[in-house]
């Protein structure tokens, strides 16, 4: 251990602001990353699903109007 | 059946910026490409140039302004370009309402597309020119003034140079000329600032073009445009 | 002297492109239930007329009148009157299906959910949500012309509105012609296809290609 | 030549693989980085001429490294994607671009954190800083090509042919130091096999290493599964997998 | 019925450049703009960072090139996107020959028409900034052999977004970071030529640099034209 | 299995825009003296359809053949062989309409001084210098279509070459089309209007506007 104390650990010799600064936005923009990486993910899993559920749809509406036609 | 219920001028101008922006951020790189445009151009001139810090910091803020620009120049094209291929601009003609105030959205949406962000980025970029610290409050000030006046301007040579195949360096030439006052006197104020002196002269003129150019301007292009179209 | 139920006159429209006269003192009148075909072969004028009297262009002599009153004095009255769908429709690639329209009618002080309804009549359910840009030529165009579906302007004036549409879309546009001219509209269009409307109701206009 | 690789290029198969990896790859990197962390900011000694400022090392050298390695990964990627019309090399392309922009940036950023105190300047337009700097630029060249396409095969081949161009761009800017002075560090902890570091702070580091290493494998691999199924968003098992997920 | 006389590869060579430089010359603007854009972006840079001849020699070298970096950027667009959006960029892929051969014809109809005026006009320039005298003969050499590159290497980027509704800035983004080998030889060439030094091995880079370019981009250009066109 | 004596012939070709499937496992043969309309509503899927026959884009799944080898094996072949022309006509405002045949002609091998003669036969006679940009919609088009008069290529692929063209010029075109078959060639096209050609003459292909 090479500190002794809390606020000797938090101050870094002199240079908190640096380190915890490069150790902050690192944290900050990997953090980031993943959560763009998990929403785009699942954005990616419903617009499939939206579609899926277009197409059903539209197949639905298809299948009517046939029967439509077939009875008039 | 006479027609009803046609939108008021602040509903129509309404509806131009929110189309207008929503285009823009459908393709977010809309937003960021200037502002990447931007950051490279002002790049480009350390290298070229070299690093020493001193001449960097003499030449900063002519740098930032110039590359500002640049950027703004690059994106008018957006402004009419796009419409007036597809015949949206025929069709805005002849919308009910007046032709400025659809303009005067379509301007402003542009600014707050291109001009706003410019702003956001430029202190960044000032470190990395290594900037007097003293000049940082006039060039947000001045670009803050400024860059709207940039974007009234150069929708006039937009709009004049809309109906012809490659207005690409028309188009500069015909804006960059107009925007050297605004280079002048913002590059000025700043360099004034370094001094520590007072720089409102300076503001005080760009203030009185931005004034100039938000109530002239939507009527330029729009007489502009209908040249253009015939 | 036109009649006095003329919605839009024209009074001795000289047009002249390249030293060429495409017309010389034209004189035509547009009435309410009026469905007028501007005919002739290519390059005989019909852009350049229509576009004249949509007030988008200026002809090099004449005038055209809007309930008789030049076009010039009262653009705002005539553009709330009026609806043009020229050679280019219009449609931002960028935008939905669903949100072109939406502008359009929004613009002329529709709601604009009632762009989702519009579109069904043109046939293009199930593409609301999908970029201009995306569709084929026609479902391109048929995003322009879906909003005279809703149109309440009376003068409708319509440069090749068959280009790329199939042949049920070209009748469902036909009845909807029928129904506007009706209703007290009048439709002024150039089409090189036979209209399949009886022809008690079309009057065509015949633009002859003058070669000097 | 190139059948065996064949039952690599289902995309189906491909994608249940890579789900398995996934859960390793991140376990690996947590359980890496907690020690390498922990080890460097507590227990590492200080650097004799830099003081305590020496922690962003830790941080800063691995990002560095890792982010020149993801462009040729990504470059290599591209070319055969390219030349052998691997569809699935183009989708690995495009998931290594924007995790390489993430580790330039911390790169820039760690580093400019580190020159403040040490050069008693935030930037210097030195050849390493500058290299790294234009490094960012085509990374965001090719993510913005990429974003710009809606058919995502199509960007993959547009922006992989950009990948490509872009290598040129490195041994040049690399060499370039010899034009500039420069005040950035040479290699030291990439010399391999000797070290010019003490072991007590080589072992921290090479902790850090391998664990944003295995974190880089982890986010490519989830970005991976994510360009592929948006590439056969209409194939049935894709179809499948998401009716299965989405309830 | 098979088809008959098929035109050589040098035939449809020169067909394809006596075309591009027949538009070209056609709306004269297209070779005077680019030009008038190279001379006024050089003259914004002592309105914005003050007329002191000592700073701007200084700064010459960095800023020709740069200028000459952005004039070459801004006319790229004539490069394929008219091509594309009428249509007849389809019809050159149909072409028999191959299409790298088209492309080729098309990037040095380019050259000739932005790059090859420019080179004509920087002395001019160069004096306006007070360039060091010894300096001279490198700017020229390295415009001769550089503005080639920076067509070709453009040619790439405008390949890539020409599908692309509005690659305006996009391409700016794309290219600019390839043109930085480029830009920070040929200074470096200048700045060591004014200190009288031989500069012989940043001429060699640049000149690798457009063998390299000259060989490859071509078929580059072609796998991203039929990318974009898909 | 194609006949021997099939120009072009498609093997299962599957095509997939936006996820939606435009036609599946199609397969179709055209042989010399063959004119085949590909039909169907606005978004079938024809002029994508054309476009993979012309090896503009790939198909998701499946080949054309060209003489019984698969295309991408010979592009410069196949490409000596075929004239396509598209919605848009690859014609240049900037040149006048006669430089804009001469090109095309040119790089067919053709002297261009043919060019002249060749723009009377689709009635542009007086308009050869005139900027392409100053032309009406449907005087720009029959400069694309003018080279047809002298192709010596065997396989035309036309997508609406009716576009905009007046009625005369659409009779011309279906004569030269005949022709054309008759000596040995094959024309591919897509048309909304109906084509007023000798119904043995032609095949039909329809593709069916499939929702899903
Ligand atoms: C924004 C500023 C900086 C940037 C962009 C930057 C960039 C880089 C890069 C790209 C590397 C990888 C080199 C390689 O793998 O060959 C590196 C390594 C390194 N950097 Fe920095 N750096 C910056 C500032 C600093 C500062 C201020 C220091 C310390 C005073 C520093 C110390 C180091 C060290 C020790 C290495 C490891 C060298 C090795 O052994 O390979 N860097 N840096
Ligand atoms: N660039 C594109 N990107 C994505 N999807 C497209 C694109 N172009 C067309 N599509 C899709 O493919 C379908 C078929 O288009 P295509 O142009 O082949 O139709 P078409 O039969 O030629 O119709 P039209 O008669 O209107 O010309 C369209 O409905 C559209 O959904
Ligand atoms: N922008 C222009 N500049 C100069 N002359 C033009 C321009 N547009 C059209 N012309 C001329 O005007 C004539 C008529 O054009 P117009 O577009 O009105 O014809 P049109 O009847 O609509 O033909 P089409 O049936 O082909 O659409 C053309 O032959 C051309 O010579
Ligand atoms: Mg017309
Ligand atoms: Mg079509």
């Amino acid at each position: 251990m090479q500190f002794s104390s809390f606020a000797e650990f938090i101050d870094m010799g002199g240079y908190g602001f640096y380190v915890w600064l490069s150790f902050g936005m690192a944290t900050l923009l990997l953090v980031l990353l993943v959560m763009n990486s998990l929403v785009s993910n699942k954005q990616v899993k419903q617009r499939i699903a939206k579609q899926q559920a277009r197409q059903e749809k539209l197949k639905r509406a298809a299948k009517q109007q046939a029967q439509l036609s077939q009875s008039s | 059946m006479m027609s009803i219920n046609i939108p008021s001028y602040r509903q129509a101008f309404m509806l131009m910026l929110k189309r207008d922006l929503t285009i823009a951020l459908r393709h977010k790189d809309d937003i960021f490409n200037p502002l990447l445009f931007f950051i490279i151009v002002v790049t480009l001139f350390p290298l070229g140039i070299g690093p020493e810090a001193s001449t960097l910091s003499r030449i900063a803020p002519g740098i930032i302004w110039v590359a500002a620009l640049l950027a703004t120049l690059l994106s008018l094209d957006r402004l009419f370009k796009a419409d007036f291929a597809d015949g949206s601009l025929e069709q805005m003609m002849l919308i009910p309402q007046p032709l400025f105030i659809i303009v005067l959205a379509k301007i402003i949406a542009h600014w707050l597309i291109t001009g706003l962000p410019l702003i956001f980025i430029a202190p960044v970029l000032a470190v990395l020119l290594h900037l007097n610290e003293n000049s940082y409050g006039a060039l947000m000030i001045t670009l803050l003034i400024g860059t709207p006046v940039l974007s009234f301007i150069g929708a006039i040579g937009v709009a004049l140079t809309v109906g012809i195949k490659k207005g690409g360096v028309l188009l500069s030439l015909i804006v960059l000329p107009l925007y050297i006052p605004v280079l002048i006197f913002a590059t000025s104020a700043i360099d004034t600032a370094a001094m520590n002196l007072p720089y409102s002269g300076q503001v005080a003129i760009i203030g009185a073009l931005f004034f100039t150019s938000f109530t002239l301007a939507p009527f330029a292009v729009s007489a502009a445009l209908k040249v253009s179209t015939n | 002297m036109p009649s006095s139920n003329a919605l839009l006159h024209a009074d001795k429209l000289t047009c002249i492109r390249e030293d060429r006269i495409l017309f010389e003192a034209l004189s035509c009148q547009f009435n309410q239930g009026d469905i007028v075909q501007i005919a002739g072969p290519n390059g005989a004028g019909k852009t350049s007329l229509l576009r004249i009297l949509a007030g988008l262009s200026q002809p090099f002599e004449g005038e055209v009148h809007f309930q008789n009153q030049p076009l010039h004095k009262n653009v705002e009255l005539y553009n709330q009157n009026l609806t043009y769908i020229g050679h280019l429709a219009g449609i931002k690639g960028e935008m939905t299906a669903q949100e072109n329209l939406a502008f359009y009618l929004a613009m002329q002080g529709l709601p604009p959910h009632a762009a989702e309804q519009t579109l069904e009549n043109v046939n293009l359910l199930g593409f609301e949500d999908a970029l201009a840009s995306h569709l084929s030529a026609g479902q391109h165009r048929r995003i322009a012309l879906a909003r005279l579906w809703q149109c309440q302007k009376p003068i409708w004036i319509l440069d090749e509105p068959f280009t790329a549409i199939d042949k049920q879309g070209v009748k469902n546009l036909e009845n909807l012609f029928v129904e506007h001219a009706k209703q007290g509209g009048c439709v002024i269009l150039t089409t090189h296809q036979d209209l399949a409307i009886d022809a008690q109701l079309v009057k065509t206009i015949e633009l002859e290609y003058q070669l000097v | 030549m190139w059948k065996w690789l064949h039952p690599y290029a289902n995309p189906e198969i491909t994608y249940h693989f890579t789900g398995k990896l996934t859960p390793w790859f991140t376990w690996l990197s947590i359980i890496l980085l907690a020690i390498g962390l922990t080890w460097a900011l507590l227990f590492a000694p200080a650097d004799y001429q830099q003081g305590e400022s020496f922690r962003i090392f830790y941080i800063h050298v691995p990002a560095a490294i890792l982010s020149m390695s993801i462009y040729v990964g990504m470059a290599i990627a591209a070319f055969s994607g390219l030349v052998w019309q691997l569809k699935l090399a183009d989708a690995s392309a495009a998931a290594l671009a924007p995790v390489g922009a993430v580790f330039t940036a911390i790169a820039l950023i760690t580093g400019a954190a580190w020159g403040k105190p040490m050069w008693g300047t935030w930037w210097i337009w030195d050849a390493r800083l500058t290299s790294e700097l234009i490094l960012l630029f085509l990374y965001l060249g090719v993510i913005a090509l990429h974003n710009a396409f809606e058919d995502k095969a199509l960007a993959g081949k547009a922006a992989g042919i950009l990948a490509i161009v872009g290598v040129i761009n490195i041994p040049i800017i690399k060499y370039s130091v010899e034009w500039w002075n420069t005040l950035h560090q040479g290699a030291t902890v990439s010399k391999f096999g000797k070290p010019a570091m003490s072991a007590d702070m080589y072992w921290p580091f090479l902790f850090c290493f391998f664990g944003f290493a295995f974190f880089v494998a982890a986010v490519t691999c989830l970005r991976f599964k994510t360009e592929i199924l948006s590439r056969n968003s209409m194939r049935p098992w894709v179809k499948a997998l998401v009716k299965e997920e989405i309830k």
